[in-house]
């Protein structure tokens, strides 16, 4: 018997105009970390998926503990005790955390020995010490559309822990977590190694790798490039082996020059659909050639923030000034226009439609202003050209150029594109939102840099972040929300680390 | 020994099927090619229904096509010919094109007009009581028939984007309740009011204000020209033109593709939800006009027309696409003027007509499918042949 | 005033059952215009079933009441397989396959109508003579004032329907396949992902859909005309999809919308008879359950939502 | 039943084809009362043929659509409906071709009313709701009985009227009491804006309005109903079945002891009757022994054109109701009693006879 639990040889794995697996063979050890790095769109999630039962290899084979398996279904693959933590949760809204985690598999109890129905008592003490037992907690009667991001991840956990799964795989896990989440995240997940399980790890973060994985393959391009091991390696040659050359993890920056105020944001008051208080009374403002930064946990209303200023949600009190001139009442598609700039946090459901090609999405906020149309006639060559220039500039691969319907896009692509088309309308205010999400160090390293590069051009740029290195990387003001308010505003060199997290917490106030 | 015999089998079904998929295979075709061939297929399942019964198909629809004014018919009664058969099937297709057109619009605006029959009716009523009995100029009368009946269906349409918009009401259900309540109501005008008591519905209208010319007399025939039909390839083109190359086509679409994205790209969902809406019920209107003060002349009371429910279907074979409906509409058109015909010489029951439509539209539903199949196919060939290298 | 109960009832309940069917259709997924040929071609082979049976057995149709309401339910399944079909299978969209479905029923059933007539049983008509339905009247409750003519004039298969209604919400609330089903309208990505075939669920919803509508086709052919031809597609169905939709898709809500349906329906007749206004008016007061309904939706619309996934064709790939 | 009837096209006979309303030739009513009267003239005449065509929408401008879509390939087109009033226009282009026309007049084409190639005709209703009306009161138990009709339309008023007449006709000589039942809410209103009462049921295809009144009519303890309301009508049958009981009805146009069947029993006590078949036998007869000769007729019981049913086994009337009928229709027939109708100046109150 071999000693690899997963091995997974020669395998090959083709979408229309593009190889995303490419001869690729792993083998995974019982019991180990082994963490999966590469470029967007290198095709970590296809070879997992691939793993995972969701598609079938064109070529190559798997070997599970050593047998021979073809992998026809994600339910066979949980019958190979194999689990997928997605990064897409796949939860029903609207059942509790228990009918998602027994969804499939449900226990069932006969009432009069005669009516079989499904025992959601007995299920949820089940699922409420499991929770306990992996440090996972939950409360198994409440309603996903209720929770926060981590927590619907603790019940995609769950969900695969209740399955039994041996061998679980992680698709970018930590991408939508805060960093005190992302460790929490990780002790579990060295939890369940001491538990016995195999975890494979795609990640882009080079020091979640460090610190947990025992070993890391680097894609590229859909090749495999190397295997290493992570305690000799370090994080700067795996970035070196995944984007081909050196990546500098500080961004070089010039000290800021700012100019006239940009944006003046006045005790802002913004409720949520429920009525509910999700900002409340903020006041700040940016000046040109100043990246404004709001940090904090996730949920603590930065999103609705940077909603309401660029005209998404209404405002309740309060009043948005840009360049003096008072938009708080405007419509979004004056506010565009008048210059704001919005990469939405949510790029699949606001920021792209993903049923219309690659083109289409580039020209989505200028469709209607010449050149890309004229007297309400739109000019498909514009879209073109633009669309092609922005592919090339902002080096957005897809299988087919600009004719690629955006949804077969790799998710780190379609941000890509976002951020260019956004950029490229060259607006005095900036609003990016989560602008990295998901993307490989490389991509980060260019947009940090573009966005300096805004910057400097005189640009305010109001970011918003759960990342605190990212923040404290490129940002010259920081402002810490917590619970709807901003408690902190001071300049990025006056703050550190340490100081920061405690606002986010709420810990600390003014 | 039976594992080889398989994947012979396997082989060999591998082969037919792209034998068959073969037409439909070229990508840039499928959209003319997907449903024509979904026609051939419908056609061929309808020539099994008509053997069934014992009569010949191929009769059956060359009977439907002389009944049309496609294919000559051996005689012809006095006043008639080919020609005026032709023109009384373009009579009859003309608001089936509106209709479908209405259809295509709020389907590309992510809406349902389910509600395409009351619409005609409402503007169809409105014009027969406003111009129809009025005694108006034939140069004042039939201009201002077309314009009520856009007025009067934008109106009605315009109020279900509204109630969705403003109050979520499912435009679904708003549709069906306002057909129902457009039907009692205008059935209890006509009746009260407008009946003509021989023909029992609505007393017929002036010549003037009429959108067919009927009994045109020209040469030895008496034909009837339908002025709307004209129009109705003129809003197609200008339709297709304004969904694919105007600001508001690419608005419009992008609204019923992702709202959200619509409103983060400045667009006015509410705006463009009414406006899609306005524009598919001023096409009902169109339709309404054109059935009620065109091919017909007046109004049966409590009846809906089934040319609301139809044409959702029509404008699917047409792809929502307003040159693919104007074919659609011609194609059911052709079926449903030619059916008396192939009726009278074939001795085939009508009702065999509305068979074939059904399984037209069957088949068509499908060409979603079949597009799907074909690219699967495609894929698999092209992944062996690089297995192969 | 009694009349207003039951016939609001008889009226609101098979109205009601075939809203349920479309409520199964519509959890999980599939939207479901298709209720209104479901419910014609269901009665079409109820009733054909029970022309059939009693000229070849020499029973009584009369007697046969029972044998059709089950045919019914055979007949509605067995054509909702074409609806399964198309938009599971063929992946069709699922409004417009309805909509074909709806227009194939009225084709197939009429023609079927008068050539197994004349085929058959060599007589000319274009409708099947049904028996009439018995009624029955619960003796002690029937003479509590008002509500007693709930328990008055009852036709059993308003029983039978609040029976299935009642199983049909243990089944879609409490058993495996109902939470599948529900979970395959909401995300049927995480119900793939459960290893559940969505595709299978969605089959059953469908078929179940078919049955129920098939039922609700029946009763109205015996508590309106005692008969079958094609004045059986009233829009009945379109009417049961507004009912469900009213009710949010929840099953108890929906009851009250066909209630409301029927009493108003009822209610505009007695009110007619009552102003003692000459038979022109009748159409007046018909619009009385529409013109509720719209004005009703403007308040409860808002917080309406539908099953997540409903239409969507689904697809593996897809996210 | 095939709607080919006859044989080879290649013969020399009379070809013919019969244009219907959507219900078609096998509605098991009026439309197929008239078809049965070709097909008994083709059995006498073996080389004539027919062909039943079915105009789908019920609209009149369709029906005659329909009527110039085929009327190249025909001698003869018999259109029963009203809906064909149009065909004048037709019959005017096509001066070779004969119509038969059933139940409605042509439509007037400028000033001509009657022409040379259509034969027209219309029937006394007013006779038919006559009998019905004295059945119904003859066999009346609980004295109270009812009409039901679609809408106020001079056809429907006739048979209101005639039948009013017939049950004031009983009252009068056999000096009975019975009371013709009138639900106000139903009050019709006919072509000149007049009331002229009744149970109207607002159209006529909606039997689920025609029940209600049906079963309103049965609350008010109404045991036989006349009934003349189209589609609606098979409402009241339905009432009338699940009233079961006394509750008998009255058949209209042809012979419905077929749609009266209920279990062992049978609702239907005679029916009303336009003795259609016949006369269209009749009129293609004129055709093939020349004699056919265009216009609008009314046929009334003095060509056997109107009556009720009385044959063995398609009635529940009882020996002495069927001879005091007939002793009335042979004064009808004579003209010494003349039932009131829509438009003839008396009223069920007070016409010749009463
Ligand atoms: N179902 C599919 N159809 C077509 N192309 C696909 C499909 N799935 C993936 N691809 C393409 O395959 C390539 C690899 O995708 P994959 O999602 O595996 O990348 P990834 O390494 O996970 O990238 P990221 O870091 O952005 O998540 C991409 O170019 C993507 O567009
Ligand atoms: N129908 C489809 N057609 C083409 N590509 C698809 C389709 N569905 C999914 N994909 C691709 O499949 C891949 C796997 O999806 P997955 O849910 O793992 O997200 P991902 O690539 O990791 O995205 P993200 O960068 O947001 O994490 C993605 O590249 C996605 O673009
Ligand atoms: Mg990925
Ligand atoms: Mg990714």
């Amino acid at each position: 018997m071999s000693d690899y639990i997963v091995e997974m040889k020669h395998i090959t794995k083709r979408f229309p105009g593009i190889v995303a697996n490419d001869d690729v063979t792993i083998q995974i050890k019982k019991g180990e970390i082994f963490a999966l790095l590469g470029e967007n769109g290198a095709g970590k999630s296809t070879l997992m998926s691939i793993l995972g039962g969701m598609y079938e290899p064109d070529e190559g084979e798997i070997y599970i503990r050593g047998e021979k398996v073809q992998i026809s279904s994600p339910n066979h693959a949980a019958k190979l005790n194999i689990g997928m933590v997605h990064q897409h949760f796949k939860l029903v809204e609207d059942y509790t955390i228990t009918e998602n985690i027994i969804l499939g598999v449900e226990p069932i109890k006969k009432f009069a020995g005669l009516f079989p129905y499904v025992d959601i008592r007995n299920a949820n003490r089940i699922i409420k010490d499991l929770s306990k037992d992996y440090g996972l907690e939950v409360d198994p009667t409440k309603k996903i559309e209720d929770l926060n991001v981590s927590m619907q991840q603790r019940v995609e956990i769950l969900k695969v822990l209740y399955r039994q799964a041996e061998i679980l795989i992680f698709d970018e896990p930590t991408a939508v977590l805060t960093p005190q989440e992302i460790d929490y995240l990780l002790t579990i997940i060295e939890g369940l190694r001491k538990a016995g399980k195999t975890i494979i790890l795609i990640t882009h973060k080079l020091d979640e790798i460090k610190k947990v994985a025992d070993r890391c393959a680097v894609l590229n391009k859909g090749k495999l490039i190397d295997v290493m091991d992570v305690k000799t390696t370090s994080t700067k040659q795996m970035a070196q082996l995944m984007v081909g050359r050196e990546v500098t993890f500080e961004s070089e920056k010039r000290p800021a020059e700012f100019k006239e105020e940009v944006l003046k944001v006045d005790h802002l008051t913004v409720k949520n659909e429920d009525g509910f208080e999700v900002v409340k009374d903020v006041s700040f403002s940016i000046r040109g050639g100043e990246i404004f930064a709001i940090a904090g946990v996730a949920d603590n209303g930065q999103v609705e923030l940077a909603d309401a200023i660029a005209g998404l949600t209404k405002v309740s009190s309060g009043n948005i000034f840009l360049n003096g001139k008072d938009i708080t009442n405007e419509s979004v598609r004056k506010r565009t226009e008048s210059g704001i700039s919005y990469i939405p946090e949510d790029r699949q459901s606001y920021g792209l439609v993903l049923d219309f090609d690659l083109a289409t999405n580039i020209g989505l906020k200028e469709y209607y202003r010449e050149p890309f149309s004229k007297g309400g006639i739109l000019n498909k060559e514009a879209f073109h050209e633009h669309g092609s220039r922005l592919i090339e500039k902002y080096d957005i691969r897809s299988g087919q150029g600009i004719k690629t319907q955006v949804r077969s896009m790799s998710g780190g692509n379609q941000q890509k594109a976002i951020i260019a088309r956004e950029i490229e309308l060259q607006s005095p205010l900036m609003i990016f939102v989560q602008p990295t999400r998901g993307l490989d160090i490389g991509a980060i390293e260019n947009i940090h840099k573009m966005m300096i590069q805004e910057r400097d051009k005189g640009k305010a740029i109001l970011l918003v972040s759960l990342e605190l290195d990212e923040i404290m990387n490129v940002a010259d003001t920081i402002g810490v929300i917590y619970n709807g308010q901003l408690q902190k505003i001071a300049s990025r060199d006056t703050l550190t680390n340490n100081e920061v997290g405690e606002y986010m917490m709420g810990a600390k106030h003014e | 020994m039976s594992k080889r015999n398989d994947t012979q089998k396997e082989k060999f079904i591998q082969k037919v099927g792209r034998v068959l998929a073969w037409p439909i295979s070229h990508e840039k075709w499928q959209s003319i090619s997907i449903p024509l061939y979904s026609i051939l297929l419908s056609f061929i399942a309808a020539a099994i229904v008509i053997l069934l019964i014992g009569k010949n198909p191929l009769q059956a629809f060359f009977n439907l096509l002389q009944g049309a004014g496609i294919m000559p018919k051996p005689s012809y009664a006095a006043y008639k010919s080919m020609f005026t058969d032709f023109l009384s099937l373009l009579n009859a297709m003309t608001p089936l094109v509106f209709a479908s057109l209405a259809v295509a619009v709020a389907f590309k605006a992510g809406l349902f007009n389910i509600g395409v029959s009351g619409q005609m009716l409402f503007s169809g009523f409105l014009a027969t009581i406003i111009v129809g009995y009025s005694g108006l100029d034939a140069m004042i009368a039939k201009p201002l028939v077309l314009i009520i009946g856009i007025a009067a269906g934008a109106l009605m349409g315009g109020l279900v984007g509204w109630l969705k918009y403003k109050f979520n009401i499912n435009e679904v259900v708003s549709t069906i309740m306002l057909n129902y309540i457009t039907q009692y109501v205008v059935s209890f005008f006509i009746q009260m009011y407008y009946i003509d008591p021989v023909s029992r519905q609505s007393r017929y209208i002036t010549e003037e204000s009429r959108l067919t010319l009927v009994n045109v007399e020209m040469g030895n025939l008496k034909m009837d020209i339908p002025l709307g039909f004209i129009l109705a390839i003129i809003v197609a083109i200008l339709l297709k033109f304004v969904m694919d190359k105007t600001v508001l086509g690419y608005e419009i679409k992008t609204v019923g593709t992702n709202r959200n994205a619509a409103k983060y790209a400045g667009m006015n969902v509410g705006k463009n939800t009414v406006l899609a809406m306005v524009l598919s019920g001023g096409l009902a209107g169109l339709a309404g006009v054109t059935y009620y003060l065109g091919y017909f002349a007046s109004i049966q009371p409590k009846v809906l027309s089934s040319i609301g429910f139809d044409s959702i279907a029509v404008s699917l074979l047409g792809n929502s696409n307003p040159i693919g409906v104007i074919f659609s509409s011609f194609l059911i058109s052709v079926i449903n003027q030619g059916n008396t015909y192939m009726s009278s010489m074939a001795g085939i029951r009508q009702e065999i007509a509305s068979v074939i439509v059904g399984l037209i539209l069957l088949f068509s539903a499908c060409g979603a499918y079949l597009k799907y199949k074909v690219s699967r196919m495609k894929e698999k060939d092209a992944e062996r042949k690089e297995g192969q290298e | 005033m009694d009349t207003v109960i039951i016939d609001g009832l008889s009226f609101a309940l098979p109205l009601f059952i075939m809203a349920i069917g479309g409520i199964y259709s519509e959890k999980s997924g599939i939207t479901n215009l298709a209720i209104e040929g479901f419910q014609g071609f269901g009665a079409f082979i109820g009733a054909l079933s029970v022309v059939l049976i009693a000229n070849f057995s020499g029973t009584d149709v009369q007697n046969l009441f029972y044998l059709a309401l089950l045919f019914s339910m055979i007949g509605g399944m067995v054509f909702s397989v074409l609806h399964a079909l198309l938009s599971i299978k063929f992946k069709a969209n699922q409004v417009i396959s309805g909509v074909v479905i709806n227009i194939l029923a009225l084709a197939l059933t009429t023609f079927l109508t008068t050539q197994i007539n004349s085929l058959v049983f060599g007589a000319t008509s274009d409708k099947f003579q049904l028996g009439v339905s018995e009624r029955f009247t619960i003796e002690g409750l029937a003479n509590i004032p008002v509500i007693g003519a709930v328990f008055t004039n009852i036709y059993p298969f308003e029983i039978i329907i609040i029976v299935i209604a009642v199983l049909a919400w243990y089944v879609l609330y409490k058993t495996k396949y109902g939470m599948r089903l529900r979970a395959s309208g909401d995300n049927p990505h995480s119900v793939d992902a459960a290893g559940v075939d969505v595709a299978k669920i969605r089959f059953g919803a469908v078929l179940i859909s078919g049955v129920l509508s098939g039922l609700g086709g029946m009763c109205f052919a015996y508590s309106i005309s005692a008969n079958f031809s094609s004045s059986i597609y009233m829009g009945y169905g379109y009417l049961a999809i507004a009912a469900l939709i009213f009710g949010n898709w929840k099953i108890l809500p929906t009851l009250a919308a066909c209630l409301l349906f029927g009493f108003a329906r009822s209610g505009g007749t007695y009110i007619g008879q009552l102003m003692e206004l000459p038979s022109s008016y009748t159409d007046l007061f018909m619009i009385l359950p529409y013109v509720l309904t719209l004005f009703l939706l403007i308040f409860f619309s808002k917080s309406n939502r539908a099953p997540r996934a409903l239409g969507e064709i689904y697809d593996k790939g897809k996210r | 039943k095939d709607n080919e009837a006859g044989s080879d096209d290649g013969k020399k006979g009379l070809k013919i084809a019969i244009v219907t309303s959507p219900s078609g030739v096998d509605d098991g009513n009026f439309n197929e009362d008239n078809y049965n009267g070709i097909l008994s003239f083709i059995e006498k005449n073996s080389d004539a043929t027919v062909k039943a065509i079915r105009e789908e929408t019920g609209d009149p401008a369709a029906a005659v659509q329909a009527v110039a879509d085929i009327v190249a390939d025909y001698d003869v087109i018999v259109t029963p409906g009203f809906q064909f009033a149009g065909i004048s226009s037709i019959a005017l282009e096509n001066p070779d071709k004969k119509f038969i026309l059933i139940d409605s007049e042509p439509a007037a084409q400028g000033e001509q009313k009657e022409f040379d190639n259509i034969y027209a005709m219309t029937f006394a209703e007013q006779e038919s709701g006559f009998f019905a009306g004295m059945a119904a009161a003859l066999e009346t138990k609980s004295n109270k009985v009812a009409v039901v009709n679609g809408i106020a339309y001079p056809s429907n008023v006739n048979y209101q009227f005639g039948f009013e007449s017939g049950v004031n006709y009983v009252n009068a000589v056999y000096d009975k009491k019975v009371e013709v039942v009138e639900l106000p809410a139903y009050a019709g209103v006919d072509v000149n804006n007049e009331d002229v009462g009744g149970n109207y049921v607002g159209t006529f295809s909606d039997e689920a309005t025609g029940k209600v009144v049906g079963n309103a009519l049965i609350d008010e303890g109404v045991d036989i109903i006349f009934v003349a309301a189209g589609g609606s009508g098979n409402g009241v049958f339905t009432a009338a079945k699940e009233a079961g009981g006394d509750v008998k009805v009255i058949g209209c146009d042809v012979d419905q002891f077929d749609d009266g069947v209920n279990g062992s029993e049978n609702i239907v006590l005679t029916s009303g009757l336009k003795v259609m078949s016949t006369n269209v036998e009749k009129s293609l007869n004129s055709i093939v022994d020349g004699s056919f000769k265009g216009g609008n007729v009314v046929l009334q019981a003095d060509t056997d054109s109107t009556g009720y049913v009385k044959e063995e086994g398609r009635h529940q009337l009882s020996e002495d109701t069927i001879s005091k009928i007939d002793e009335a229709y042979k004064l009808v027939k004579e003209g010494k009693v003349v039932p009131a109708s829509n438009f003839n100046g008396h009223t069920p109150d007070k016409f010749p006879g009463l």
